[in-house]
């Protein structure tokens, strides 16, 4: 459509919500505001998708230098990989505005900027300006957390900002090592995210930079054991931030270990895959079985969405083109439906003033359509065929078991585990007697309905016609495979100047 | 190979869309007050199904007309997925195996329907019910016709939604939901190993095409233990769906569903589909004798199991319930033994009398205003004669008796066990024959014959409208001649359906001596004759409802499986979970950031000691600092 | 020489200014507001000269004047501009904090600008002597603006603290002096590196120990372990503004001296690495510790500055004393006095009648009342912890990358860890601002807007120093 | 020669070092203070001798300035802390701590 389509995306939201923030502007006009520029969002991120190539290259490339003395850029880009997160955030952020229409100003207005910060750090090419929107994603959700959350919400706050910013600090370490590595090997200053894959790493000092990478990625996924933080504070968290937080952020929590774990580190990466694929099962079930136990359907949705984090990150893991296809495909179709159940939750909370799974029940013929979309939701959430969450969860598992057998096979347990959790979840919310604090449940209303409708297609669209959104994602997984063999140029000579190696000498 | 056509898509298509169709039409009557007529849905509902019989028997006519060896229809209407070596289309694939299920599915189907109509008349979520009906015709046809295992396997999960939407169709009441819970998670233990199989196979060989038909031409290429896995892998699935040993249980629960579901779902196709699949990859099953073995060991043992369980239940539905599940045991028998025709014919003769048989109770329960313990019945066969015949007619046909379509798909099977030398299979299915004509004929009697043990109902039962039992007469008709399809050599037949499906299947008949086939037919006949016998002598002139003790309390409580599922699965199963959210994440897995956090406040806390306030002391850290350095130096220097 | 004389043009301003402002203070036509405006008015013309001498004078590095005692390079004119702006910050802020405090006489201003002309002459110095002149300069003047509230027993604890150990420290460094000029026969840098380039550093005693009295003193004025222990009285002590003006100005010209004294021979650094190498980072993390458990909102600031110093002792370790521009240390001082005197400015009008408002508590729910001045404070704290896209976190980030390019990735990982460590004291602010009810209304803040204007001018540098870093 | 200085000069800086972290009257310290700059100013004399050049003087002479300078303030303060609280102990003065 236009130049910098990119940054249009990215700062569109972020200028809006500063603009809210230091103007006195009422919640009404917050509201119509966020719908409006969000919507804009969509229709700009829309227009690019259907202008984008899948070379599998970056495309929409954006550079301006920045700093240049360290050969830091203002350097945007998307490939296949990224292209999916960024439309998922664009696609559905507008609908909070629409279900959620009595909140503060501050609300929205965060809303805008987490939208903008997640986007940036899709899009963002070089690792300066990745940590930059990475860091920047948090702020909001720090404040939206700690403002309108729930009774027990500081200590949540608390620990998801502690915990991920401890991550992300690692990280930073980690980037900078990658850079004066880079400048080490070929002597010029560079963060770009596809220069590194040149790089050849080796060694503890590597390794170490690897967990650095690492950490902060699987805090962010979250993966297992690292995902404690996370049901207090999906569960304490206004529903749109839980919504944010599970549809979008923690995606690109997978979407750092895909662009710049698997091609820069790939010699730690199929040294250590073994052990990550296991914490991504592992995650899987632990999680998925915690699912059952819970009394509270939005923690219980926490979990949930835990688990299939853990799935999602297995199938980046197993290093194979199905398996990390899927993943991606997945990332989209968790996205929709994990996100669908979570304003889903928000209304039933709304509506009922209860979290509590026994206090509701027969919901499901107070609100059929209700009842209806959330089903599909659910489904698509527990895979099955003929919806999106089906594709992905099946390429995985193919995947799996081309990987390691038992992993394979653990991973297939998700079928049963994911069904469990839910389908007893649905049993006691929607069907069986009402309850007194469901009694005069309303169902969707029309504005609500039109607002779902469209991803409820979408799931089932994606799950019967996937191909096309596959085409677009494969040229750059296949291109990420063809570049996993490392450059050796002047490996010999280079080594002398590793950082590492210096500092043994001291 | 096998020749394109352009309509195998709209056979599946026509009842997913009624199913859309009506449902939004439901969904919409039910928003906005504008009642919508329950003949309109009924007549609506029957417009798919009835289209996909029409365009199923274009099927067989083209199948027909091509060569016996090249019979095979493909249609692939978009690539699903393809990524790497993976490639899937959703392609559809009629040959005459899944000609054979597509009639009888689409038949019996539309009669359901029909059947329906009157059944479900006066239900308020009408329109809900036959959404659902179609959607279930849709995915068994999806299952059917899919040619590649992924597609079936869309096919195969859809009806296992189905069976849970249409199980929990009552859902106020918690039992029903239970139920139909346990039916979706049992089919999905059941799916995993349906999964895992594919994955294994499509891993082995399914690079170079994953549909049947290239599936089959590098079946060769199976190395042994792949194969095997394979074939175990996917009967673990089978189980799941047919209801075998160990996953059986969730079927009679499933009758807590609407009669017509439990004789469309639970008893005539979707319980069929583990067998179908079976026959399906008969191309490596044939290969496996071991995996034969396997299946028809677990096949026969649940026959004998659920024949057991079957001859002390007093729920009419549940009677035929374990039926189903003896039968079903029968053709993995068949199955098993590589008769995968006999299999196959069992399939169809069973669907029909079966069909028949659940209709009927249906149209006794409805006349009865849903009592459905036998107890409560009797000597209906005047107040119903045209339910009692039919009824009757299915019963022969269930319990074998010649010259009904189950004796001669039963005796098939039989044969065959006998044929290739599976002594032990065979003598148990004798056994089993004759406690189903047995358990069979104690239903009828005890509803139909006899003096009355619920006056008040008695007098309020009439006869079915006729929009439920011209179905029950179709099916009866299907119930006694469909058997003659297949008339085995001995009586002058030729075997029609076996060579019919002979091309799509790998199987070898065995050649026995006539006399094999003599000892067969004549012990399954005894057998029969001799479970009726007992079964009009205990209950003929109708008998007070019996107490069970010992093994007959045993059997009535159906050995107490389901109780020791519960102990030994569900509930270790929510108590892991429990223990790991109430003890494991906060005290193990988030222990260390817990301690960390407790940790920093207290150094932080303790560290305020060190800021005395006295500058003196102050002074002291300088010196004492300005020392410690000095002493490095001095040992770094020398 | 001209030329000489118009890049020392700052410093002449500055010390003829103070000069002039004590003389006429002892008119009392002028008040404290115009004595306020005065200096102020200094510095910004000071500030002004700097700067132009930084853009359009082409770069005369190591320019001679005073026969090599004093040197202006980049570096110097880059720390000197720091000085400056914080001066004025200073004094502006001041103006505003004496509308609720009323111990200010107009010696006061006159004493920030002595302090200033003492700061800019140590940028400058080169040789020891006149280091230790113009560090006494520069402490006499705090010494007495720490102490200025008479009436208030705790500024005159804080005096007595600093101005006994700082005497204290400053007798090491004549002592230090002393053995350098004896072994060198002068106190000149350029002659104290040929003699070290000479002799070589281990082989003579008296260079060693000289050099190492002479890090003791600029340590304990540095604050770093385990000379920092007054740092937290003193600044609780001291009023707000002066606190701000001791944690920015005064550290940037200690850091500048420091880091020219250091980079006078490359053995003598190299002889120094590794005892800093151990004192940044038990500075980083004794200063956290103490950070932790402070209630106070003055000591914790005072707490995070030697946390501060131990970053900047990261970046001293990693400087190169061929290829030295100081590029980074710069960033990080004008990064981190960015962040600080913004918090200070904002304290100097939020902090009440007698800085009523000093522990974290008092601040609760500012958002709801105050909610501008919350977002600034909340932005320095931010930018203190070094999150994008903050001057912070920029200033932090060339220092890693400095680090690990000379090889330090140890340093480096742990300076990452101790920020991760100081995250929590910096958030507990922002969550006692944001996340609770205001129990004050902060209605008694005064009208004087000059801090709150200091305050958002400094919000703007915050993101302006990040998003165009100028590597000087 | 120059060592018997050196030695002297030596002894005092640690006398006053003593002085400073043992004594608690603020008198004594600041004279010990005092003690140290004047060793420091011994060492500058002895050392201009032994170079043979005049600026070690000039350097100890700018010290005692600089030195009389701080004992003004130091003086100044000392009166303070005698009017708040009519003690010269210097642990007398620790509110500020923790």
């Amino acid at each position: 459509m236009f130049e910098h389509v990119l940054s249009v995306i990215i700062f569109l939201p972020i200028l809006a919500g500063l603009l809210l923030l230091v103007t006195p502007a009422s919640r009404t006009i917050a509201r119509v505001t966020g719908l409006v520029i969000s919507l804009a969002t969509l229709v700009v991120s829309i227009d690019l998708y259907a202008s984008f190539a899948s070379t599998g290259h970056l495309e929409f490339v954006e550079y301006f230098p920045w700093i240049q003395s360290l050969g830091i850029a203002y350097h945007l880009g998307i490939d296949g990989i990224s292209l999916f997160i960024l439309m998922a955030g664009s696609v559905l952020l507008p609908m909070v505005y629409l279900v959620f229409t009595t909140k503060e100003k501050g609300y929205y207005a965060n809303l805008l900027i987490v939208q903008g910060a997640m986007a940036g750090a899709v899009c963002a090419a070089d690792m300066v300006l990745f940590y930059v929107f990475w860091e920047l994603m948090l702020l909001p959700v720090f404040f939206m957390l700690g403002l309108y959350g729930g009774p027990k919400r500081l200590p949540a706050t608390l620990k998801i900002t502690l915990y991920t910013i401890a991550g992300s600090l690692l990280m930073l370490a980690a980037i900078v090592y990658l850079g004066v590595s880079y400048h080490a090997q070929f002597n010029e200053w560079n963060f770009a995210i596809s220069k590194m894959a040149q790089l050849n790493l080796s060694g503890r000092v590597a390794a170490v930079a690897f967990f650095g990478f690492m950490i902060a990625f699987a805090i962010k996924t979250p993966l297992f054991p690292f995902h404690t933080w996370l049901p207090d504070a999906y569960t304490e968290a206004p529903t749109a931030t839980t919504f944010v937080l599970s549809a979008i952020m923690a995606k690109i929590g997978v979407y750092g270990i895909i662009r710049m774990v698997v091609p820069v580190f790939d010699e730690q990466f199929a040294r250590f895959a073994i052990l990550l694929a296991y914490s991504g099962v592992i995650g899987m079930m632990y999680c998925g079985i915690a699912a059952i136990a819970q009394k509270d359907f939005k923690r219980m949705l926490a979990f949930s969405s835990a688990s299939h984090m853990g799935i999602i990150a297995l199938g980046v893991f197993c290093m194979n083109i199905q398996a990390l296809t899927g993943s991606i495909y997945q990332i989209v179709a968790h996205a929709t439906s994990t996100g669908v159940l979570f304003l889903f939750a928000g209304i039933l909370e709304d509506r009922t003033e209860t979290r509590t799974i026994d206090d509701l029940g027969g919901i499901a013929a107070k609100a059929p359509v209700f009842a209806l979309f959330f089903a599909i939701a659910m489904l698509a959430s527990v895979g099955l065929p003929g919806t999106n969450g089906f594709i992905g969860e099946f390429m995985i598992i193919l995947g799996a078991i081309k990987f390691n057998t038992v992993i394979g096979v653990l991973a297939g347990t998700s079928l049963i585990i994911g069904v469990c959790y839910m389908l007893w979840m649905f049993q006691r919310v929607f069907f069986e007697k009402s309850s007194a604090s469901s009694e005069t449940f309303k169902d969707l209303s029309l504005v609500e309905g039109l607002t779902f409708l469209p991803v409820i297609i979408l799931i089932i669209v994606m799950g019967i016609y996937p191909q096309p959104f596959l085409s677009k994602i494969t040229p750059s997984v296949a291109l990420q495979f063809s570049q996993n063999v490392p450059v050796v140029a002047q490996t010999v000579t280079t080594n002398a100047l590793l950082p590492e190696l210096t500092i043994e000498q001291k | 190979m096998g020749q394109s056509v352009n309509y195998l898509g709209l056979i599946p298509l026509f009842p997913l869309l009624g199913a859309v169709f009506i449902g939004l039409l439901h969904i919409f009557s039910s928003k906005s007050r504008v009642k919508i007529s329950e003949k309109f849905y009924g007549i609506l509902a029957c417009v798919g199904p009835v289209l996909s019989f029409i365009l199923a028997l274009k099927v067989f006519i083209a199948l027909k007309a091509l060569p016996v060896d090249g019979r095979a229809l493909t249609h692939k209407v978009f690539v699903w997925f393809s990524v790497g070596e993976l490639h899937i289309d959703m392609g559809f694939l009629a040959d005459p195996l899944s000609c054979l299920m597509l009639l009888f599915v689409t038949l019996i189907g539309s009669l359901i329907h029909v059947y329906s109509i009157g059944y479900m008349s006066g239900d308020g979520n009408y329109g809900k019910f036959f959404a659902y009906m179609n959607l279930f015709l849709g995915s068994m046809l999806v299952l059917v016709l899919g040619d590649s295992p992924v597609v079936m396997f869309v096919g195969w999960e859809g009806v296992g939604l189905c069976s849970y939407l249409l199980i929990s169709f009552y859902s106020e009441d918690r039992s029903n939901v239970l139920a139909g819970n346990k039916a979706f998670i049992v089919n999905r233990i059941g799916d995993l190993g349906f999964v895992l199989g594919m994955a294994f196979l499509f891993w082995a060989i399914g690079a170079s095409g994953f549909d049947f038909l290239s599936l089959k031409a590098h079946a060769g290429s199976l190395t042994p233990a792949v194969a095997l896995a394979v074939c175990l892998l996917l009967f673990v699935g089978a189980t799941g769906k047919s209801a075998q040993i160990p996953l059986y249980v969730w079927l009679p629960d499933a009758m807590a569903g609407p009669t017509p579901v439990s004789a469309l779902i639970h008893a005539a196709t979707m319980v069929t589909a583990g067998v179908y699949m079976v026959a399906r990859f008969s191309f490596i099953y044939a290969n496996v004798e071991l995996a034969g073995d396997i299946i028809a060991w677990v096949g026969i043992s649940t026959a004998l199991l659920a024949a057991i369980f079957g001859m002390f239940q007093d729920d009419i539905k549940k009677v035929l319930a374990y039926s189903t599940v003896s039968q079903l045991g029968y053709m993995f028998a068949g199955v098993g033994v590589a008769a995968y025709s006999a299999g196959i014919f069992h399939v169809f003769t069973h669907a029909f009398f079966k069909a028949l048989l659940f209709l009927g109770a249906g149209s006794v329960i409805y006349a009865l205003h849903h009592q459905q313990n036998i107890w409560k019945m009797g000597g209906l066969k005047e107040k119903m004669p045209k339910t009692y015949l039919t009824m009757v007619i299915g019963a022969l046909a269930l319990s074998g008796c010649p010259p009904f379509s189950g004796f001669f798909s039963k005796d098939e099977i039989l044969y065959s066990a006998l044929a290739t030398g599976h002594w032990g299979i065979w003598m148990v299915g004798v056994l089993v024959a004759g406690m189903t004509a047995y358990y069979t004929f104690r239903m009828i009697f005890v509803v139909f014959h006899g003096t009355p043990r619920d006056q008040e109902a008695y007098d309020h039962a009439h006869e079915s409208p006729a929009v439920m039992t011209v179905p029950l007469i179709i099916l009866a008709v299907g119930a006694l001649f469909a058997g003659f399809l297949n008339l085995p050599a001995i009586f002058g037949g030729s075997q029609m359906v076996s060579h019919w499906l002979a091309p799509s299947l790998t199987e070898h008949h065995p050649h026995a001596s006539l006399f094999v086939e003599f000892i067969a037919i004549g012990a399954s006949v005894a057998a029969f004759a001799i479970g009726i016998k007992i079964a009009y002598s205990k209950f003929g002139q109708g008998a007070p409802e019996p107490v069970f003790k010992g093994f007959a309390e045993f059997a009535y409580h159906k050995f107490y499986v389901d109780e020791l599922y519960h102990a030994i699965i569900v509930q270790p199963y929510k108590a892991i979970g429990s223990i790991i959210w109430k003890t494991i994440e906060p005290n193990v897995t988030d222990s260390p950031v817990k301690a960390a956090s407790k940790f920093y406040m207290a150094i932080g806390t303790a560290f305020k000691v060190f800021q005395v306030g006295y500058v003196r002391i102050y002074a002291i850290y300088m010196i004492v600092g300005l020392s410690l350095m000095s002493l490095f130096l001095s040992q770094s220097l020398n | 020489m001209t030329n000489d004389l118009m890049l020392l043009m700052p410093l002449i301003i500055v010390g003829a200014g103070a000069i002039l402002l004590m003389l006429t203070s002892a008119f009392e036509k002028l008040d404290n507001e115009i004595t306020a405006y005065g200096s102020a008015i200094i510095f910004a013309l000071a500030f002004l000269v700097q700067l132009s001498a930084c853009i359009t004078g082409k770069a005369i590095v190591f320019s001679e004047a005073f026969n090599g005692i004093l040197v202006v390079s980049n570096f110097s004119k880059a720390a000197g501009l720091i000085i400056l702006a914080c001066g004025l910050i200073t004094a502006l802020s001041s103006q505003t904090y004496f509308k609720q405090n009323s111990f200010c006489t107009p010696e006061y201003y006159s004493l920030t600008v002595f302090a200033a002309s003492g700061m800019l002459l140590l940028t400058m110095a080169q040789e020891l002597i006149s280091v230790f002149i113009a560090l006494e300069i520069m402490s006499l003047a705090i010494y007495i603006l720490v102490g200025y509230d008479r009436k208030n027993v705790i500024s005159t604890e804080a005096v007595l603290k600093y101005l006994m150990l700082g005497a204290f420290a400053g007798a090491f460094f004549t002592m230090g002096a002393a053995f350098v000029y004896g072994a060198v026969g002068s106190t000149k840098f350029v002659k104290i590196s040929q003699f070290i380039a000479s002799h070589g550093f281990s082989q003579s005693p008296a260079i060693i120990g000289g050099s190492l009295f002479i890090l003791v003193a600029f340590l304990f004025k540095a604050a770093a372990f385990p000379f920092h222990a007054w740092v937290v009285d003193v600044y609780d002590g001291a009023a707000a503004p002066i606190t701000g003006y001791m944690a920015t100005a005064l550290k940037t010209a200690i850091f500048a001296v420091f880091a020219n004294f250091l980079v006078i021979d490359g053995s003598l650094q190299a002889g120094w690495i590794k005892y800093l190498f151990y004192i940044s980072v038990f500075t980083m993390f004794v200063g956290n510790l103490i950070a932790i458990g402070q209630q106070s909102l003055k000591r914790m600031l005072a707490a995070s500055g030697i946390v501060h110093t131990g970053y900047l002792l990261i970046a001293l370790v990693a400087v190169n004393s061929t290829t030295f521009t100081g590029s980074v240390i710069a960033f990080y001082l004008a990064a981190y006095a960015a962040g600080t005197l913004g918090i200070f400015a904002a304290l100097s009008y939020l902090g009440g009648v007698g800085e009523k408002r000093q522990t974290f508590e008092d601040f609760k729910g500012l958002a709801k009342v105050r909610p501008y001045s919350a977002a600034a404070i909340s932005i320095f704290l931010l930018s203190m912890a070094g999150i994008p896209p903050t001057a912070g976190f920029m200033g932090k980030f060339y220092i890693i990358t400095s680090a690990i390019d000379a090889g330090q990735i140890t340093l480096a990982v742990l300076g990452i860890i101790s920020s991760i460590i100081s995250m929590w004291y910096y958030l507990r602010l922002i969550i006692n601002m944001y996340f609770y009810e205001a129990q004050d209304q902060f209605s008694d803040t005064t009208s004087s807007q000059l801090a709150p204007i200091c305050t958002f001018v400094l919000v703007v540098c915050v993101f302006a120093i990040s998003l165009y870093p100028i590597i000087i | 020669m120059i060592d018997n200085y050196l030695f002297l000069s030596i002894a005092l800086f640690c006398l006053g070092i003593v002085g400073v972290i043992a004594r608690r009257n603020v008198f004594t310290v600041f004279m010990s203070i005092e003690l140290m700059l004047n060793a420091a100013n011994l060492a500058f004399v002895a050392f201009s001798r032994f170079h043979e050049s005049m600026d070690g003087h000039v350097l100890a002479m700018m010290v005692m300035a600089v030195a009389a300078a701080e004992a003004a303030l130091a003086l100044a303060v000392v009166i303070l802390l005698h009017k708040h609280k009519s003690k010269l102990d210097t642990n007398v003065f620790s509110l500020l701590k923790g």
